[in-house]
């Protein structure tokens, strides 16, 4: 296992709890009826976003789905953007034109997913053939579910990721449902790694609660990305600890898997890492934690100041030509 | 006779067809035990079992395909999309191989395709999308659009009986807004059939979907504030095979046509309609024919710029005051 | 000025494009050492090397993915379509990835998607289609159906220096059949201008793509078969952005119109094309606006099939008739 | 290896020289500027459509591709009918609105595939879907070539088949080319059986030369699914020995490669192990081969008095009610 550095951390920590508190807060939001749409929250699988896209380079660029949040975080998207882009105002990234985490920012290398499950993963791979073409030794972190991986968008680009050797790291988030639908009925094996045999791409089953293993298994993988070595599959497994979206109740999951996963939240599990190392302190620990949470107050606060988009721009920027 | 929810008058529809036929069958994600995302079929595994109420993978090619197959071999297979707007990600087997079977090799294909369409939910871009033109475009599909809870179980029994494949386009946003007497028993609507959802003499407003509820708003604010207009709004119900006669008749009674629609403007279904009056209704237009749609972008998220994007009342007011002022 | 084809003077443009912007490359299936099915990248390769023009495995949303993604980024990706009917195999990509990048996070996805359309080649129902329809509908994308040798070359420059995402639908029949003079230098056709293919005063025919010169035909004909009527054709030459000036000022000017295009009828571009006319120039119309379009089916095989579904000079002859007998 | 009887080799035989001559006699009337559209044709991987569909029941169904004539003809279809379909007359099973073997006949079990390649597996797998729905002892046997496997519609639909242990035999026609692209520019495995690994169905590589390995393969994996175990996967390797269409002179192929398949040949191996295996005589070959002789030239014939179809009939069929 990796020597975590303070500073490290801190960073993994709090990018972590940020995460997890700033989607707590937006399904309070939510309850309250301030939310414009639907919400999506990746709770319990912070670990895998926030242990992968802490190790990119300021021209790497990242393709988060929708339970990815630290890697929107972490490439620089001011929390408070989320929050406005979730509230349909006009400075979320999207100006009030798309909602949720369906958000892109070019300047902070993010690419924004769409709806259609796997439709980034071809277009993550142009953004690696782009390096690729470019001879730019940069890397693409690619995001999606294990749903994702039914589709045949998904298996397109990994073989075309695999026959041109793409600057690419391909992380499924295993949290073994797709909506209700369980993995045992999305496949006949029993891991997307065993999926991903047939292409010829070297894949790792990581366990996705552990924020130093995906770390230290997103390292080496961008690591043989940059070397121009080609694209790595990891899977990190998890469980989605919460419904579909906030409006789900969940029910078709067996309330025990609920109560074994808890067990291994990635928070709790990182902080006694780091406490048993005395890589930090519980005070530091709790330092840590009352940034977030004034992170995260004053992210509400200055998104629900940001005005609603002025109809009259409805139509600006369907063309280029009509800005 | 009970009182039914848009949404609850398809469930019935479908339910009694099941009940009738055992060659019906739904598939689609997240039908189960979840019920659907809109509950549409909640309960409908407990009661028909997992081979006729049947979970998929992630994958509309699979399990579009799959319900090809099963139809070419005699099944009549009703597909879910989750969301209308995924139906992008099957579309060439769609519009090729279901499309063109019958004509190629006289193989039919009985499948039903049904999923929540349109705006005004704050779906945002991928899910309020009303994708019928490519459709209503592609020889051997039909199209159809329901706007009554009465028609949508009356037309998903049509389209489940019907021995071509049939898109069948619910609106989400009348899914629980909808409530009216629907018969308990078994009835049809034929498909291809328009309804007069208001009778007038002045004026058509040609429609479908949840736009139907918009003209109607404006024809009865017109008939209240004083314009003295009496609009007459047809309802279309079917976009494939469509009941021209219905739209010529109107029109030919009218001598002044709008065209609404939710879609967006160019290459819209409003053209079609356009296309047919300026040529078979030419000679009694007292009017140009103008379209009321939303215009040419996604379909926005945000209250202020979806509520700006879709058609209002306010819009058909407009309209109609133009075209009568003509 | 150099003699030249239709497909020659694509595989120019593209070619001084190539050499002009290294940000340019072209991408698809058996365009490389193959140079592709029609040979319109033949020595591409070898000129520009395997980085530049790219092979891919049999998966169009992979490469489609792809060019969307460096797009992105910004290069200029070509994609070649080895036949345009396979589009329908990438539509989610399109439609719902290209087409609402910019509207939705303000990124430009300057990528052409071109390829081979059109029947008359007997190539039946799956290497014959004019899928246009479906993207001219789609707010977002532009949509370039070149006629002439001439604007061959200077649409696809115009597409591949547009920082919108364009499909070029190049029409087969034309490939080799076209030959003009073409400047050999650079030089642009800009998007959304459309051309007077036959100046007129008695009767628009709107048209585009290889329909041209089923109108240009029709308007000889009638000109030399003593019927005395002057038809003005004019040849769209993109459907988005769509010059409707020049439709409008035509129409103003001949107060008849035909439209006609190769694709199926319902909810074909005529649509459009009708309601605008509809709308805008109601009152100078002296006859109903007819269509004149391939029928609602399946592109056929069979020679007398294909025949008949093809509209001919003898259907706009006959339509131009009956409007002038209005 | 099987004992091959008396009937069987002389079935084989005569369907693969029949796939062979016919195919050959279709490539002539190309030249001679007959054949409507384009020609796509199986000439060197006969054995395997022949010694697979060989063994369907009536009430089984085969999806041929573009290249699996023998396929066509196991199941009833008459040689002229094909040739008709090629000529665009009105007595083909398409009467004239589809070209090449672009056709299907419910009545004799053959499901049209269309020419987006991998469409036609998803479609398979419904078909196999309904004897399950009916619980019908029956089976699909579903043909597609190595390019085809790139496809997303593949993936989904081979997912699928395991998911629900569907009652079908997929046949990879590996012939190591898509048009002119070799299998190495296709995927970074070497073959579609490492591309299948990802769904749990088993696999197996066979020599697509070799008719009775063929035959050997695809009986087990027929009977396998007619017992409900679920799909079977089967690469049978081999080679496209012509052009990809009649009008392509495939120049990119290394023409050593067409030197080395050539003696590989299934129908003069075939030839060779019934004589060695006295199972036929050359008398009863040629027997066999003049009776094929006879049959393309009557096919021909029959096909060319065809009338074309009448433009009358042009809208008839669109839809159902139409009719
Ligand atoms: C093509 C497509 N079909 C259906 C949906 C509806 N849908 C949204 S998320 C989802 C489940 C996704 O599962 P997974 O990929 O495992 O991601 P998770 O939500 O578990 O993070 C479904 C079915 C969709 N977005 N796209
Ligand atoms: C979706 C799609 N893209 C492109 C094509 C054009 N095309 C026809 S056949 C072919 C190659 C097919 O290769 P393979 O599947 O190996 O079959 P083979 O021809 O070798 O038998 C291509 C690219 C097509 N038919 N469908
Ligand atoms: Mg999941
Ligand atoms: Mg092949």
């Amino acid at each position: 296992m990796a020597t975590v550095t303070r500073e490290l951390g801190s960073r993994l920590l709090s990018t972590m709890k940020l995460m997890r508190e700033l989607e707590h807060r937006i399904e309070n939001l939510y309850r309250q009826g301030k939310i414009v749409g639907g919400v999506f929250i990746g709770r319990g699988q912070e670990a895998i976003s926030a242990g992968s896209a802490i190790q990119t380079l300021p021209e790497d660029v990242v393709c988060p789905s929708h339970r990815d949040l630290a890697a929107f975080l972490l490439r620089g998207l001011p929390p408070w953007m989320v929050v406005a882009n979730y509230l349909g105002r006009k400075d979320g990234p999207t100006r009030g034109r798309d909602g949720n985490t369906h958000l892109g920012a070019l300047p902070l290398g993010i690419i924004s997913f769409i709806s259609s499950m796997a439709a980034i993963v071809p277009v993550a791979n142009g953004v690696a053939f782009s390096f690729q073409y470019r001879k730019q030794p940069n890397v693409v972190l690619c995001y999606f579910g294990d749903g994702a991986t039914s589709r045949g968008e998904w298996h397109e680009a990994m073989n075309f990721g695999a026959v041109f050797k793409l600057p690419i790291v391909y992380l499924c988030v295993n949290n073994q449902y797709a909506y209700s639908t369980p993995v045992s009925r999305q496949m006949a094996v029993e891991h997307i790694t065993d999926r991903a045999q047939g292409y010829g791409i070297p894949c790792q089953l990581v366990d996705g609660n552990d924020v130093l293993g995906v770390y230290e298994a997103a390292q080496k993988a961008i690591a043989r990305a940059r070397k121009g070595e080609g694209p790595t599959l990891l899977e990190c497994v998890t469980f989605r600890m919460s419904g579909h979206s906030a409006h789900d109740q969940a029910e078709y999951v067996p309330k025990e898997l609920f109560e074994k996963w808890q067990k291994k939240d990635p928070i709790l599990r990182f902080e006694k890492h780091l406490l048993e190392h005395n890589v930090l302190s519980r005070q530091d620990i709790d330092d840590v934690y009352s940034k977030v949470q004034a992170e995260v107050e004053s992210a509400v606060t200055r998104a629900e100041q940001s005005p609603y988009p002025d109809p009259s721009g409805l139509l600006e920027g369907v063309y280029a030509s009509a800005e | 006779m009970p009182v039914m929810t848009y949404i609850e008058a398809i469930r019935k529809g479908i339910w009694e067809e099941m009940e009738r036929d055992d060659r019906v069958f739904m598939i689609g994600e997240d039908i189960g035990a979840h019920g659907g995302a809109f509950k549409l079929s909640a309960g409908m595994q407990e009661h028909f079992g997992p081979n006729r109420i049947v979970d998929t993978p992630l994958a509309e090619n699979a399990f579009v395909g799959a319900a090809i197959g099963a139809a070419l071999m005699g099944l009549r297979p009703i597909v879910e999309m989750q969301f209308a707007d995924f139906i992008s990600t099957c579309y060439d087997l769609i519009v090729n191989y279901a499309a063109k079977a019958r004509y190629r090799w006289a193989a039919g294909v009985p499948i039903v395709i049904r999923g929540p369409s349109g705006g005004g939910v704050r779906g945002g871009p991928f899910h309020s999308n009303n994708p019928e033109i490519a459709f209503v475009h592609t020889p051997g599909l039909k199209v159809v659009v329901p706007a009554t809870a009465y028609d949508a179980k009356g037309l998903i029994k049509a389209a489940i009986r019907d021995p071509d494949p049939v898109l069948y386009f619910e609106h989400k946003l009348l899914y629980r807004r909808i409530k009216e007497d629907v018969p308990a028993g078994d009835y049809v609507v034929p498909l291809g059939q328009a309804r007069v959802a208001r009778a007038g003499t002045d004026i058509s407003v040609i429609t479908y979907g949840a736009m139907v509820y918009v003209a109607l708003e404006a024809a009865e604010k017109l008939a209240q504030e004083g314009d003295g207009v009496d609009v007459e709004v047809i309802d279309l119900r079917c976009l494939v095979p469509l009941d021209s006669e219905a739209v010529l008749a109107s029109v030919r009674k009218t001598s002044r046509v709008i065209l609404l629609h939710e879609d967006t403007r160019t290459a819209g279904f409003a053209g079609e309609l356009a296309a047919q009056i300026a040529s078979d209704a030419f000679d009694c237009l007292d009017a140009p024919v103008l379209r009321v749609t939303a215009p040419d972008c996604p379909v926005p998220y945000s209250p202020p710029l979806e509520d700006a994007f879709l058609p209002h009342a306010s819009d058909v007011i407009a309209a109609v005051r133009r075209s009568m002022a003509y």
